[in-house]
């Protein structure tokens, strides 16, 4: 009996070593601890009267991981068709200059964010269109995307770093990204909303496993009856929705769009996060849950950065050292040394036994 | 082979033709400046060739500029991206006798032809904005005082030289506790100054210099939210309308202007080179410093173009 | 013969994989000059025991040595260097290259400027040729062949390295009577000078006429290993199944026939269906309750035509009527819509979705025509799944683990599953026993005349003319993508009536 | 049997495959060509010697660096660190040379460099199975972040120690004017050495093979005995010193170097091999073809700054012209695959 529960014990731990999102999240931990270390109040909250919100580094990193969630859950979907979708950033900036420059043109504000989420939505669509029914290569058609993007940004603002903090009854956008709910950042709290509503959406129905399906093995999957280019066109509009959604998180924070840096790198961190929450790149099986965890650590690791006070020059080097490691520790290679280890020892003895 | 064109040669019209190698519209300065000199160009009845490159890279900007030789057009603006490597253009440039007007950030030339090719520059200078800001701090704190900088994308010369002007100038009682790199962006900067605040908030900072506006706009949001508005003397380098604004609402404390409206200069002296006169080597355009009052000023009967 | 020292040796070999032990303290012992099987149903642990050997599975107890050495091979590569040459029961080659790049990858010929190609192809052409396939040109690229002659192909790969163990995982599983036995005329020449062939085939009769020895396995525990020549069949069954023979009396179930009322509107009705390239236009009746057999040699357009009937492919002429009304099949999910399923030949490829579990597998094509935002509910999804493990008696039989990581044959029930539960009216089976054990078939072929006794259309596609004669009530024949004759089924139509037919009609249907 | 055999197989047109292989590349030089025509006819500077001469001489690293990334492509992987590896075997090289190490060694030094940062990816890839884009990008902030703690200056060769006889132009014809000259450089020569190596490697060794074949199916490639581990190592090893070549002649090129050199080359690189016809999920492609991408790639930004395009427009039309490619290749193949 107690052997029995130990055995199931064991095979539990076995079952949590190999999974990714328990060394996402042991990942994290560990940074959060490194951040206590060299700033010991790095935990402590305080309620902030003049923002109505808890304040504290861990809010902080909460308000800026809200747009990582975003793009990386666009881009889980993407990617678990075998795709890849390199515009997220773009698009963020994008949806960012239309917010802003219809605010400053006087548009209502909430048509605004109408209107960024449609631009969003249709930049999406037209990857999704470009990949399903023209069948281009993902990688290129967005990276196509991705310059465009910049440059639809610019001829929005033409130029310009639109500025529209100071227009009248900009309110309810500044309040997205900086507004708290019951004292947890706005932004955040919508994110993991959406997040979670994604996820029903795939798992409650059939979406997920279709895309799942798709990016296993397409042919295989029309030959069920699943319409490929169908699924395909859906999660890249899917990723632009939300990427329009994380460039008003991005641009609302300041109310202020930066045709340039808004969003810039950003699709390859959404990439990152995927791939550490324990989504391959080469399609198939994806976890919404693994790559928010992701998300959130991509932004521990930038705040991270900001405690330790590492200087300009190092931070990409830095970055490069944490995210190698979070990946070599995922490795199966890593988790399996032990087993191996006793494998080859017995191995040895008995070729030893069968030489004499 | 070589037919008239557009960007060949000044054979249309009689029009000059002039290549100009810029940066892009990036927002803010960069895009007033391009956009002024463009414009006067077009008053001054030149015909100017724009060729921008991407994410500074300075390789296109070079492709461009020989191209611009190859084109043989009758002048080359550069506004280049990074201060050296443009020897072996310029040398082109000079063989086939094409003047070279830097503007914004002046080249370092070794070779002699090469040096041959650069008429003038035309710019402002970062060093004395960097400078303006430490004096600022200096006056402001005369016993000493903490606080933070706030850089651009490490290694691009300007950032250097506003920070080498800063260090000229800082008096040894002002303690700079942390520079970090907002990489020119409002919401970068906003959740690095968020940070630095919370993790120095005994040491209660009291200044933050900018390299930019769009960082100090930014940083005044955090320092904002973290109900120390005032408290904190927010300093920035370039002098957009925004940051003027700012400066009147109180949210910025100095703004150095980092002037960007210099085509008429620009094309003016290109007019007289071309026109054999003389042009002198250097034409430093300056620029203000700004305070509440006299940003006010300059919104109200509204002379800036940007 | 047994005097001979033993080239290769595996001792108490034991593998797990998360949740199944695949193999459980097997032995295997292979002499040179001598043809070896491995004998068990599907699931029994063959490939798996191959793998172990190659050193693509990692062995967790037991011992390998090979001419005397202790070994544990790191993979193809390393085993290959030792002399070992395997074919995989999954053909694996690259589709991206030609046929005479993949049999020579790794072994290209080299001149003064490195790889030199017309040697190259010329010694491709040769090897292709060994296996009688001299007819294709080694430019053709790997892709637009048969998954039949793909095997071929990795067949003649496996020739150019000059082994002393040649392994063999099910190569006969898609050939037809002739290549069988031009494959096996090479196997003895390479037995005759000295090699050791290790041999898995569900064919008994190929079994019982090419090996010299048989180890057998059931559910990965090593039973016996015996002399082919003084082993009866019912006891080899007996020791595979673990069952005795008779209780497979199913064997041999044979097809009553099934009589067409004068006037019977028939369920699918297709005049002149083709595609440019691939079948030329055919003419087709299939009745309710009704088993049409496709008969004809590889390559001969049997896959197409099914494929055409499912619109896999799309049709560039004729017309097609289902159940009386006109149709315009012209995907698979108007086909599936239409209650139209077709199970395919090539399992890998089109078939299985891998890393999905058996449950997602079985339930995909029903989901896909209730669309995605209408899911199957719990209750609904289980009892189709049980049912089909069930009556397919699929093995391991947990739906939950990834259908990647079931043997060869139980992937081909899931399949079946799959098909099944979308209720079709009209079910397109191609190669549907390929790689399938003796139980495990005699189950399927009950399953199709079961299926066809409830009122179901079922067109059976098989490389083995025996089961297709034992089947069908009509039994097209294709040759050159063309039906060159419908031979109505009775007493005195047997296997020769259709190689007869094939030999002796060309394609514009008349006699020879 | 022959009855079997016989009618098994219509035997298919000779090299008909091949050609649809070749396709989209024969699309990119139809296309170029097209551009630099549309070109001349325009503008009148785009055959004019001097121009083709610079187009090669400014683009000899992109050249290189599209050779470099064709390999890792083309077994459905891919390099993005190659344009960080650029910005640190230059900053490192300008210190050492100023540092008076002789320009010899430090090139020697700087292909080892980009070797290192090639084994690491290697490693990353093989022995803890990440995935390229992921091992590649970790690596590319790796160098990006080491070439600027090492130093953000802009540098600049001493002039007595610099890689000059790389950059030193060669005048093929010599005109009064220099836009007539026909001149090129040992860069230019480099890159078609570089060139010449990638085919070879890749259509006469059996490591060449073997990329194709992972490309295809990297189980298949395994289990079919290739030396897959082998080859991985080499192909991104391989592609890492050729970045460090390219940071060479480039370098040789602008006398300088600076930390911020080479981003988003990878990108470059990789829309030059794409534009070349290579299949970004691996198997099919061509070097030439990415040559020819290169070219392509690097005719784009002149022909839209001469079209006079809106500044803030510039990067949409560069990304439409790209499109325009890819849609024109893929609806060239769409033909070759009907027939
Ligand atoms: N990679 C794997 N992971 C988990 N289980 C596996 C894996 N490979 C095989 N198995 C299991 O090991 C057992 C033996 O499989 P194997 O493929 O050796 O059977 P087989 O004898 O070859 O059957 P068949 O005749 O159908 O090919 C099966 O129960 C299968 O589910
Ligand atoms: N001339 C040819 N060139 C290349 N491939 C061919 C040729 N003829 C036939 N094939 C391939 O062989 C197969 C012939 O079609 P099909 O598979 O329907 O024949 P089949 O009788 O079903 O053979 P199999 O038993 O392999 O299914 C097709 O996959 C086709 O691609
Ligand atoms: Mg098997
Ligand atoms: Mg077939």
């Amino acid at each position: 009996m107690a052997e029995k529960a130990k055995e199931e014990g064991n095979a539990l731990v076995k079952k949590l070593l190999g999974n990714n999102l328990t060394w996402s999240i042991v990942a994290f931990i560990l940074l959060v601890v490194i951040c206590t270390i060299f700033q010991h109040d790095f935990l402590a909250l305080s309620w902030n009267t003049n923002t109505g919100g808890l304040a504290g580094p861990l809010i902080t990193m909460l308000q800026e991981s809200a747009r990582y969630l975003m793009i990386a859950t666009g881009m889980t979907l993407v990617i678990s068709t075998a795709g890849i979708d390199l515009s997220v950033g773009s698009v963020m900036a994008v949806a960012g200059a239309a917010a802003m420059q219809s605010l400053s043109n006087g548009v209502n504000v909430w048509v605004a964010i109408l209107i960024a989420l449609l631009v969003g939505l249709v930049i999406g669509c037209v990857n999704g269109a470009l990949v399903s029914l023209l069948g281009l290569q993902p990688f290129i058609t967005t990276l196509i995307m991705m310059l465009a993007g910049r440059g639809i940004a610019k001829v929005i603002t033409s130029g310009e770093n639109t500025d529209a903090s100071a227009v009248a009854g900009n309110e309810p956008l500044k309040w997205i990204a900086n507004g708290f709910i019951l004292g947890i950042p706005a932004n955040f709290v919508i994110a993991v909303v959406i997040v979670i509503l994604v996820g029903l959406l795939c798992r409650k129905t059939a979406m997920g496993m279709m895309i799942e399906a798709v990016g296993i093995n397409q042919e295989a999957s029309r030959m069920t009856g699943i319409k490929p280019k169908k699924i395909l066109f859906l999660v890249y509009a899917v990723s632009g929705f939300l990427a329009a959604i994380a460039g008003l998180f991005a641009t609302a924070s300041v109310m202020r769009v930066d045709v340039v840096k808004t969003g810039q790198d950003l699709e390859m961190y959404a990439i990152l996060a995927v791939v550490i929450g324990g989504t391959s790149l080469l399609g198939g099986k994806f976890s919404l849950a693994g790559s928010a965890v992701g998300a959130v650590i991509i932004a521990m690791i930038r705040k991270t950065i900001i405690t330790l006070g590492i200087n300009a020059e190092a931070t990409p080097a830095f970055f490069a050292v944490v995210v190698i490691v979070i990946c070599v520790m995922q490795a199966p290679k890593i988790h399996n040394l032990g087993a191996a280890m006793k494998r080859k020892r017995a191995l040895k003895a008995q070729a030893k036994a069968v030489a004499a | 082979a070589c037919g008239s064109s557009s960007a060949g040669g000044s054979s249309n019209g009689g029009k000059k033709t002039v290549g100009f190698v810029a940066v892009g519209p990036e927002g803010g300065f960069r895009t007033a400046n391009e956009n002024d000199i463009k414009a006067a160009f077009k008053d001054a009845g030149f015909d100017l060739v724009y060729s921008p490159t991407q994410n500074n890279d300075q390789q296109k900007q070079i492709q461009a500029f020989n191209k611009f030789v190859n084109d043989e057009v009758d002048a080359i603006i550069l506004s280049s991206t990074e201060d050296s490597g443009w020897d072996d253009s310029l040398k082109k440039a000079a063989e086939a006798e094409i003047p070279v007007f830097t503007v914004d950030r002046n080249v370092e030339v070794k070779d002699a032809d090469a040096k041959k090719a650069i008429v003038s520059h035309i710019g402002p200078s970062n060093e004395w904005a960097g400078q303006q800001a430490a004096e600022f701090v200096n006056k402001n704190f005369p016993d000493g005082a903490n606080g933070f900088i706030l850089e651009g994308p490490a290694g691009l010369s300007v950032v250097k030289d506003r920070g080498t002007g800063w260090s000229d100038k800082v008096a040894s009682n002002i303690k700079v506790l942390e520079s970090q790199s907002a990489n020119w962006s409002t919401d970068e900067a906003k959740t690095v100054t968020a940070g630095l605040l919370d993790k120095y908030k005994s040491e209660n900072p009291q200044f933050i210099f900018a390299q930019n506006d769009e960082m100090g706009l930014g940083a005044a949001q955090a320092v904002d939210a973290a109900g120390l508005k005032g408290k904190v003397k927010i300093i920035t380098i370039d002098g957009t309308k925004n940051a003027l604004q700012a400066l009147v609402d109180g949210d910025l404390s100095y703004v150095i202007e980092y002037n960007p409206i210099f085509g008429k200069e620009t094309a003016q002296a290109v007019k007289d080179y071309l026109d054999g006169k003389k042009v002198e080597k250097d034409i430093q355009i300056e620029s203000k410093t700004f305070d509440a009052t006299s940003a006010k000023e300059a919104l109200d009967n509204n002379s800036r173009a940007y | 013969m047994t005097d001979k020292t033993p080239i290769v040796v595996m001792k108490g070999i034991t593998i797990e994989f998360p949740g199944v032990k695949a193999l459980d303290g097997v032995d295997l012992t292979l002499y040179p000059g001598e043809v070896h099987a491995l004998m068990g149903e599907n699931g029994a642990g063959k490939s798996t025991m191959i793998k172990a050997l190659t050193g693509v599975y990692k062995i967790d107890a037991g011992s390998i040595t090979v001419e005397g050495k202790p070994q544990s091979f790191n993979g193809t590569l390393d085993a290959q260097n030792a002399g070992i040459a395997t074919v995989y029961q999954e053909v694996n080659l690259c589709t991206n290259l030609s046929v005479g790049e993949n049999v020579m990858l790794g072994h290209e010929k080299r001149g003064p400027f490195g790889i030199d190609w017309k040697k190259t192809h010329e010694a491709a052409k040769t090897y292709l040729a060994q296996m009688g396939l001299e007819s294709i040109d080694p430019h053709t690229p790997l892709s637009s062949i048969s998954i039949a002659m793909q095997q071929l192909v990795a067949i003649a790969r496996a020739m150019v390295i000059n082994a002393k163990v040649l392994i063999l995982d099910e190569p006969t599983s898609s050939l037809d009577a002739n290549e069988v036995q031009d494959l096996f005329k090479i196997m003895r020449k390479v037995r005759d000078s000295g090699v050791a062939i290790l041999f898995v085939s569900h064919f008994l009769d190929q079994i019982y006429e090419i090996t010299d020895r048989l180890t057998i396995l059931r559910n990965g525990k090593f039973i016996k290993e015996v002399m082919t020549k003084d082993t009866p069949r019912d006891e080899l069954i007996g020791m595979m199944i673990g069952k005795s023979a008779a209780e497979l009396s199913q064997i041999g179930a044979k097809k009553s026939r099934r009589e067409i009322e004068p006037g019977e509107k028939p369920l699918v009705e297709v005049k002149g269906l083709g595609k440019k390239g691939t079948i030329n236009p055919v003419d087709l009746d299939i009745y309710k309750g009704e088993v049409v057999g496709f008969a004809g040699l590889l390559g001969s357009g049997r896959t197409e035509l099914g494929r055409l009937l499912f619109g896999a492919d799309k049709p560039d002429s004729g017309t097609y009527e289902f159940n009386g009304k006109k149709v315009n099949i012209s995907d698979p999910y108007t086909a599936l819509k239409n209650k139209i399923a077709y199970s395919t030949e090539n399992r890998r490829d089109e078939g299985i979705i891998g890393d999905l579990t058996v449950r997602q597998n079985m339930l995909i094509a029903l989901q896909a025509t209730r669309g995605m935002f209408n899911p199957i509910p719990k209750k609904e999804a289980d009892a189709i799944v049980d049912k089909y493990m069930e009556e397919l008696n699929v093995r391991p039989r947990d739906p939950d683990r990834p259908i990647k990581n079931l043997s060869g044959g139980n992937q081909q029930k899931v399949l079946i599953g799959r098909w099944l539960a979308t209720h079709p009216e009209l079910l397109i089976l191609d190669e549907p026993t390929r790689g399938i054990d003796i139980g495990a078939k005699a189950e399927i072929q009950q399953v199709v005349l079961d299926l066809a006794a409830k009122g179901m259309g079922v067109v059976f596609i098989s490389s083995e003319l025996e089961e297709v004669v034992r089947l069908s009530d009509d039994i097209e024949v294709l040759k050159d993508r063309h039906k060159i004759a419908e031979i109505e089924n009775g007493d005195t139509v047997s296997q020769a009536t259709i190689v007869e037919t094939i030999a002796n009609t060309n394609v514009n249907g008349k006699e020879a | 049997m022959t009855t079997a055999t016989a009618n098994k197989v219509k035997a298919p047109k000779k090299g008909f495959k091949l050609d649809r292989q070749m396709i989209p590349t024969l699309a990119a030089v139809v296309i170029f060509l097209l551009m630099i025509i549309m070109g001349q006819a325009l503008f009148g500077t785009y055959i004019r010697l001097g121009f083709i001469s610079s187009l090669f001489i400014d683009h000899a690293y992109l050249i290189i660096l599209a050779v470099a990334m064709t390999l890792p492509i083309l077994t459905g992987g891919i390099d993005l660190s190659v344009g960080a590896i650029v910005a640190i075997t230059a900053v490192v090289g300008l210190k050492l040379a100023n540092a008076g190490v002789p320009a010899v060694l430090v090139m020697v030094i700087m292909l080892l460099i980009g070797a290192v940062f090639g084994l690491l990816a290697g490693t990353l890839i093989e022995e803890f199975n990440m995935q390229p884009f992921i091992a590649t990008l970790s690596t590319m902030f790796l160098a990006r972040g080491i070439a600027s703690i090492i130093s953000t200056d802009s540098l600049t060769f001493p002039d007595n120690n610099n890689f000059a006889f790389i950059a030193n132009e060669i005048k093929i014809i010599d005109n009064p004017k220099i836009s007539n000259d026909l001149s090129f450089n040992v860069g230019v020569i480099i890159a078609l050495v570089v060139v010449v190596y990638g085919y070879i490697f890749l259509h006469h060794t059996r490591t060449g093979r073997t990329i194709y074949a992972i490309g295809g199916s990297r189980s298949s490639a395994e289990l079919m005995g290739l030396p897959v581990k082998r080859t991985q190592y080499t192909i991104y090893l391989t592609s890492a010193i050729l970045a460090a070549l390219a940071s060479i002649v480039y370098t040789a090129n602008i006398g300088s170097a600076k930390n911020t050199v080479g981003v988003g080359w990878e990108l470059d690189a990789v829309a030059s091999v794409v534009i070349g016809g290579t299949i970004i999920t691996g198997g099919f492609g061509y070097v030439l073809g990415s040559v020819l991408g290169a070219l392509v790639r690097s005719i784009l930004d002149p022909l839209t700054s001469d079209f006079g395009v809106p500044a803030e427009w510039t990067t949409i039309v560069v990304g439409l012209m790209i499109l325009v490619f890819v849609v024109l290749q893929r609806a060239v193949m769409a033909v070759g695959e009907k027939k």
